[in-house]
């Protein structure tokens, strides 16, 4: 196997373990504030996934961040940008997507807070024996 | 010839900080509890990130190759080092405070505390 | 108001410069927002973090500070790393842990955070706690060479203080 | 460990080996490319591009100027998203009020004055970060993140009530909060406006002229880059984001005996 | 040599060192056995990330990748205020 | 050779990050389970800035080290601390 | 092509989202209660204005779909709103019934604290809703769905002291963001394999090489700025649609996503109640219609069958079709055992939203043209009754409970009575959902028995009607209890009509025997002459043609 693809391939392979990782702890675990923690778990490889999706290994040399760094001869250098910078639409996808994660996970933390002051506890089985 | 120097200055530096950060990281496993692991902490804030970070900042001023950006390369890492020189112990000191308060460490080894001395006197 | 102005003047210049040195650029752009930020930043929080605006403004306590930084450098934390560093790697691994009282005499705050940030970032003291109406530090020392406060003074943080002293008191 | 438990995770083993499956089969191309994909090419391409001025966007930054030229709609219905979850926490706190009556306790004196100086030093690079947004990485949302470090820290060093003594108050933080988002909205459609008044045609979200409506923010403001909208867009998020994290923050703080005279 | 090869030479040579010494702190951290050993082991671990970060930088020629580490430094000491506040306070708003 | 020791450094903090995340799922006591995931997060970071996204890392650090953490202490403080079945 | 007529088709979600946003200014300004009611029904009204408006350029003055372009970047560039006939309808549907809402929550949350706040999120959740429906952009659609949840779930906490309302909200928003993130994935994976994330472009991709061949130029066009596919389309396009579908059923209740609806709908306000059953959960319903029709429909690559004679979205159109059969019986047969009033609404929707999924996954792996038309115009035509009928239902429901003070409809015996115009209301609300024959309902869900009928699915086809027999108990219950016994005397004299409800009920109640009427007299042939060709080729040929247009005027 090449490196660069197993460098890919090293990233996947911990990121679909903490796929697992955090799935198992939203259905399985009883506590809301794990399940909570869980969740973010979950986005953070999602998020890792489709930063990895824009990654790119160029022919010569090593990647580049998809920041414009040398403009003293135009053509040149953008020639070398775009062969060399990674993918930026994966990432601006990513940090929408880990805004708009914070901020559901805000709202969460809140009702949370509010379900224990109603209830006297977060753990979901407890409250549900005891509704019944 | 400036470029040389500051460049073989900085890699000296950084290498010190490697040093540094390697007895500082095989100090925090050997120690035996919370409060002797904190030195070790320092060993590795201070001689491993702050003076490797200047030696960065000074290795980046004669990288010639790297660009106008190696001015904002080299101020980064200063200010960054000047950050944790200034956090870095205050981080500590509130860890220890805690621990110390909250009984959350195991004290042992210790020769004498005059901090529970101290607290003894004061909840009589 | 004109306290606070005349404190918000140093907080700005310090902004402006560190500003400048982050950015590691001079170009017009740079200058222009820089002296927006500083500006902003200087009337915010300028009366909170400036005490008193003739000492921040005074070259002698500046060049003095920079005097302390390079001795504390050269000589204090060289000293301490080889000591705790010999400590780690050394197989028996000889340690003699306590927790100091460690009495302090200066009036300002600053002084007293400078002091007590230069005990913590050198390797083999730490402030864990401190008393802040009868001046003690609580030190934890790991090698406790006496167990008496003035003596411990003299040995971990006497030429701290004279610095810090001189500096901001 | 029971029976349901189990379920669960056999359930999820199969489920993360079949799409380890489909990627080793190749579902998402060859990972990673020699080549970044067409369109990547072209937003590397068009992000800085002095000789095409309908076909660029003002920066050297290609994610900030997908983030707010190339794709600025979704940044502002993400902006959107985040208020929402402000608001809907707001609505939950509705009527509840930080007294500052008593004094707060706050942490160790060391480590207030610390903090007092890194109320200068933060900001800074917080408010680097954003003019910069379209220079070198980051942009509103990151300044105003790095900025949060500094309310984190007083409301813990501190305390919330100190803060308030200090004048930094919920309504004030909404005001702040507000005026910057309305900033973005009109930075969004502040060329549409223009246009009407000048009678030219204009895009929502427009920042550089494009073929069929030439008006267009600054790109070039003597020699400097100025980043048109990128600019302004970095600027007001900053403002609002540092607000919206203070306001959610300060709502966390507030003790719980404060909390119960009014929910529940 | 040239300066540029000479520079990268060395940080290839210093690489390994750091990451053995990654490797000891990340055991620290993840063994605990204290939740102050594991956030003093983060502290210090992220401190020397940064400056490895900023090493970094220099061999990948993208200088601007240094934003990062102050950030990194920030926000480490940003969690032993949480962490400590948490042990010592009735309340983390007080 | 900088790819090499590139490898072996995303293999260190892909590990890291699996375990962290593991201890933090499974761990009972909440405040301990925030500081793995902490950790988690950190070594995410560094997946970010080895995959060459320095925007990314400067926003997925104050978000995901710094007030993810925050609030999850708060809420912790505010609710209970041990996740017991 | 006149572009600053395209105006209006781009601003309304964001003009509702600057409105929202200036809430908490004004909040520190002003402090009347009244102020925020008429600022909302202003902004409801512009709203409905706009929607109207875009109605009037996409059907009446072009005739065919109309992409707008945020920023005037060409579509796998930038971000394009593209209006086709699906999406003006249901938002011309979303403007006139959050009209509705709007107005009914005028009365009903009068005096209730924190009103601001209330309308903040109910303005943010409008602005998402008609952004979902006008969207042209797989992200965009992910950011919308996001804000719509967070609304969403901001709505149903609003009565914050009530237990059931947390504890709903948190069912809701806890596997609700695990689902979305999801969505996210499943973004991830179309990127990856056909490096766009535009709608039209994943349209096109997903048909090469097929549509090169009959539609060269989009295909030129589109590979000119996005290339081709990278790595294996058909894998990752499979596992794309799972987890999109696993979001859009979230967001529909669709059978093993339907736990958060029963409480999450009953403990909001009921006007949100309302735009929660009316609105919302069609949402994913429309996603689902988007993705399975017009991105990967009929003639995209996973309609290729394979060796078992089943195409891949076959397989799926069968699973969208077993899951909405289960939901339409499910929510039918639970519906009967409940004594909540809302709660029986809230079950009601399960089943209706299951019989919508029915529709969806009706259509397969060559169907005709007759079969397209009649399955999108029946999904379509009983999404606009359900959401009119549910809406009337649910408002009905508020005036007993704001009047009586609970939702039990034991208690709420013979109440019915003394409320002659909500209780027609009720009436005729409960004819139009159950599907009584001059009303609305009767002719959606003929049409959809039709569309299942016609493309071989009879055991479906029967479970529609045996679902509509079953809710048929349901709704007699509730009939019976309310308006059948003798009126109570305690309430007499203390409960009476109030002028803004029943103004309202009389104004949805002709709007229900309207569409009855129209449908009678050839709406029917109009709505399928509207949508009736999403989903089919030249349908789909419109859409992505309405990006290629527009390059044509630049050029």
């Amino acid at each position: 196997m090449e490196l660069p693809t197993l460098v890919a391939s090293v990233i996947v392979v911990s990121l679909y373990v903490n796929l697992g990782i955090a799935l198992y702890g939203i259905f399985a675990r009883p506590s809301l504030v794990k399940k909570l923690l869980a969740i973010t778990i979950l986005s953070d490889t999602a998020n890792a996934f489709a930063v990895l999706v824009g990654y790119r290994w160029p022919r010569t040399g090593t990647p580049q961040p998809p920041v414009l760094m040398n403009t003293t001869n135009y053509n040149e250098s953008i020639k070398y940008y775009i062969e060399h910078a990674v993918d930026p639409l994966p990432q601006a996808l990513v940090l929408t997507a880990i805004v708009i994660g914070l901020a559901v996970t805000l709202f969460i933390a809140f009702v949370i807070i509010q379900y224990y002051r109603l209830y006297g506890t977060v753990n979901v089985r407890k409250t549900a024996t005891s509704s019944r | 010839m400036i470029n040389e120097i500051l460049v073989y200055v900085g890699e000296a530096l950084v290498l010190i900080g490697v040093f540094c950060d390697i007895a500082a990281s095989i100090g925090m496993l050997r120690f035996p509890n919370f409060y002797t692991r904190m030195h070790a902490a320092t060993v590795g804030t201070i001689g491993g990130a702050v003076v490797p970070l200047i030696g960065v900042a000074l290795m980046a001023l004669g990288c010639d190759w790297l660009g106008t950006y190696r001015f904002f390369l080299a101020g980064a890492s200063i200010v960054a080092g000047i950050l944790i020189m200034l956090l870095a112990p205050v981080g500590t000191h509130v860890l220890a405070l805690a621990a110390h308060r909250a009984g959350l460490a195991p004290k042992k080894p210790l020769v004498f505390d005059h901090l529970e001395e101290e607290r003894a006197r004061r909840n009589d | 108001m004109t306290r606070k102005t005349l404190a918000s003047i140093p907080a700005a210049i310090l902004s402006f410069v560190i500003y400048l040195f982050y950015t590691g650029s001079l170009g017009l752009f740079d200058v222009i927002t820089g002296a927006i930020v500083a500006v902003i930043i200087g009337l915010l929080v300028g009366n909170i973090v400036v005490e008193n605006p003739g000492k921040a403004l005074s070259i002698r306590r500046g060049f003095l500070m920079l005097i302390y930084i390079i001795w504390y450098f050269l000589v204090a934390e060289t000293k301490a790393h080889i000591d705790v560093i010999k400590r780690a790697l050394h197989p028996k691994m000889p340690l003699n842990p306590a927790i100091i009282k460690v009495p302090y005499n200066v009036s300002t705050d600053y002084a007293m955070t400078l002091i007590a940030n230069s005990i913590t970032n050198t390797p083999g003291t730490v402030v864990v706690d401190l008393d802040y109406e009868n001046k003690y530090f609580f030190v934890h020392w790991l090698d406790a060479k006496t167990s008496d406060p003035l003596k411990a003074r003299e040995i971990i943080s006497s030429k701290f203080e004279e610095f810090a002293k001189k500096i901001f008191d | 460990m029971k029976k349901s438990e189990i379920c669960v995770i056999i359930s999820i083993v199969i489920f993360i080996f079949s799409l380890a499956y489909i990627t080793s089969l190749g579902g998402l191309g060859y990972l990673p490319p020699v080549d970044v994909r067409k369109l990547a090419q072209i937003y590397l391409a068009s992000t800085y591009n002095p000789y095409q001025p309908t076909n660029t966007s003002s920066g050297y930054e290609s994610v900030t100027a997908i983030i707010w030229d190339f794709r600025g709609l979704d940044t502002f219905f993400e902006t959107a998203v985040f208020y929402g979850a402000i608001i809907a926490s707001v609505a939950i706190y509705r009527g509840v009020e930080i007294s500052s009556k008593k004094k707060s306790i706050g942490m160790s004196p060391i480590a207030k004055t610390v903090t007092r100086l890194s109320l200068i030093l933060i900001p800074i690079v917080a408010a680097s970060i954003a003019f910069h947004g379209h220079l070198t990485p980051g942009g509103g949302f990151q300044a105003g993140s790095v900025a949060t470090v500094v309310i984190v820290l007083s409301i813990m060093v501190f305390g919330l009530r100190r803060l308030v003594q200090k004048g930094v108050t919920k309504p004030k933080i909404l005001l702040l909060r507000s005026l910057g988002l309305i900033g973005i909205g009109l930075t969004a459609i502040g060329l549409v406006l223009a246009g009407l008044v000048i009678g030219v045609n204009a895009y929502i979200f427009q920042n550089q002229a494009k073929a069929m409506a030439e008006i267009s923010y600054p790109m070039w403001i003597d020699d400097v880059l100025f980043g048109g909208s990128l600019l302004f867009f970095n600027i007001f998020e900053f403002v609002a984001v540092m607000a919206g994290f203070t306001l959610v923050l300060m709502l966390f703080s507030i003790e719980e005996e404060e909390v119960k005279k009014v929910i529940k | 040599m040239s300066l540029e090869q000479q520079v990268v030479t060395f940080i290839l040579y210093v690489f390994p060192l750091y990451l053995f010494a990654f490797t000891l702190y990340i055991i620290r951290a993840l063994k605990g056995p204290t939740i102050p050993d594991t956030v003093l082991a983060i502290d210090a671990l992220s401190f020397d990330i940064a400056a490895f970060l900023a090493l970094l930088s220099i061999i990948y020629r993208s200088p601007i990748l240094i934003a990062c580490t102050i950030v990194l430094a920030l926000w480490v000491y940003a969690l032993d205020i949480y962490v400590s506040k948490y042990f010592t306070h009735k309340e983390l708003g007080e | 050779m900088i790819e090499i020791f590139t490898l072996a450094f995303l293999m260190l903090i892909s590990v890291t990050s699996v375990i962290a995340a593991f201890k933090a799922i499974i761990e009972k006591d909440m405040v301990r389970a925030i500081v793995y995931s902490a950790i988690q997060s950190a070594m995410y970071a560094l997946i970010f800035y080895v995959l060459m996204a320095p925007d990314i890392v400067l926003v997925y650090i104050p978000v995901s080290v710094g007030i993810t953490p925050a609030i999850l202490l708060f809420v912790t403080k505010k609710t209970e601390r041990r996740d017991g079945d | 092509m006149m572009h600053e007529n395209l105006i209006p088709i781009g601003i309304i979600p964001l003009l509702l989202t600057i409105a929202a946003f200036i809430i908490p200014l004004l909040s520190i300004v002003i402090k009347k209660k009244l102020f925020y009611h008429v600022y909302a029904l202003i902004f409801s009204i512009v709203a409905l204005i706009y929607t109207v408006l875009n109605y009037y350029i996409v059907n009446i003055l072009y005739g065919k779909p109309i992409a707008y372009f945020f920023g005037g970047w060409i579509a796998p560039i930038g971000i394009a709103y593209v209006v086709d006939g699906l999406g003006s309808v249901l938002g011309l549907l979303i403007g006139v019934d959050m009209l509705f809402i709007v107005v009914y929550s005028v009365w009903y949350m009068w005096n209730e604290e924190g009103v601001e706040w209330y309308y903040a999120l109910l303005l943010l959740l409008e602005a998402s809703m008609i952004g979902i429906v006008y969207t042209g952009d797989m992200f965009n659609l992910f950011v919308m769905i996001e804000l719509l949840a967070i609304s969403a779930y901001g709505l149903v906490a609003f009565y914050r002291n009530k237990k059931e309302a947390i504890e709903a909200t948190i069912k809701y928003s806890l596997i609700g963001a695990t689902a979305t993130t999801m969505f996210f994935l499943s973004i991830v994976f179309l990127y990856g394999t056909y490096g766009t994330v535009n709608m039209a472009d994943l349209a096109v991709k997903a048909r090469l090489p097929w549509i090169c061949e009959t539609f060269n130029e989009a295909c030129r066009f589109f590979s000119a700025y996005s290339g081709v596919s990278y790595g294996n389309p058909m894998l990752a396009t499979a596992i794309a649609i799972v987890f999109a579908l696993w979001a859009f059923t979230f967001k529909a209740a669709i059978f093993p996503n339907h736990f958060w609806l029963p409480d999450a709908h009953p403990e909001a306000p009921t006007p949100v109640s309302a735009a929660l059953s009316g609105l919302v959960v069609k949402m994913g319903a429309y996603s689902t219609l988007r993705v399975l029709y017009t991105v990967f429909g009929l003639g995209s690559l996973i309609d290729i069958p394979t060796g078992a004679g089943l195409s891949l979205r076959d397989v799926i159109a069968y699973i969208v079709l077993i899951l909405g059969a289960v939901s339409a019986i499910a929510g039918s047969l639970v519906m009967i055992i409940q004594n909540d009033i809302k709660r029986i609404l809230a079950y009601s929707t399960i089943a209706h939203l299951g019989l919508i999924f029915m529709g969806i996954g009706a259509v397969m792996h060559g169907s005709s043209k007759a079969v397209v038309t009649a399955a999108v115009t029946a999904v379509v035509f009983h999404i606009i009754n359900h959401s009119f009928g549910k809406t009337l239902a649910f408002m009905v429901s508020g005036v007993y409970i704001k009047a009586v003070g609970t939702r039990d409809i034991l208690e709420l015996r013979g109440v019915g009575r003394l409320l002659p115009v909500t209780s027609t209301a009720l009436v005729i609300s409960l004819l139009h959902l159950l599907g009584v024959p001059p009303l609305g309902g009767f002719f959606s869900k003929l049409l959809l028995y039709n569309a299942l009928m016609m493309s071989g699915q009879i055991i479906f086809a029967i479970i529609l009607v045996l679902s509509a027999a079953i809710s048929m108990l349901g709704y007699m219950r509730v009939v019976i209890n309310i308006i059948v016994p003798p009126r109570p005397s305690k309430y007499i004299g203390v409960i009476r009509e109030h002028i803004v409800p029943s103004t309202l009920f009389a104004v949805l109640i002709a709007t229900i025997i309207g569409i009855g009427i129209l449908s009678m007299v050839g709406g029917v042939v109009y709505l399928e002459s509207i949508v009736g060709s999403t989903g089919w080729i030249d349908g789909i040929r419109e859409y992505i043609n309405s990006i290629l247009s527009f390059y044509a005027s630049v050029k």
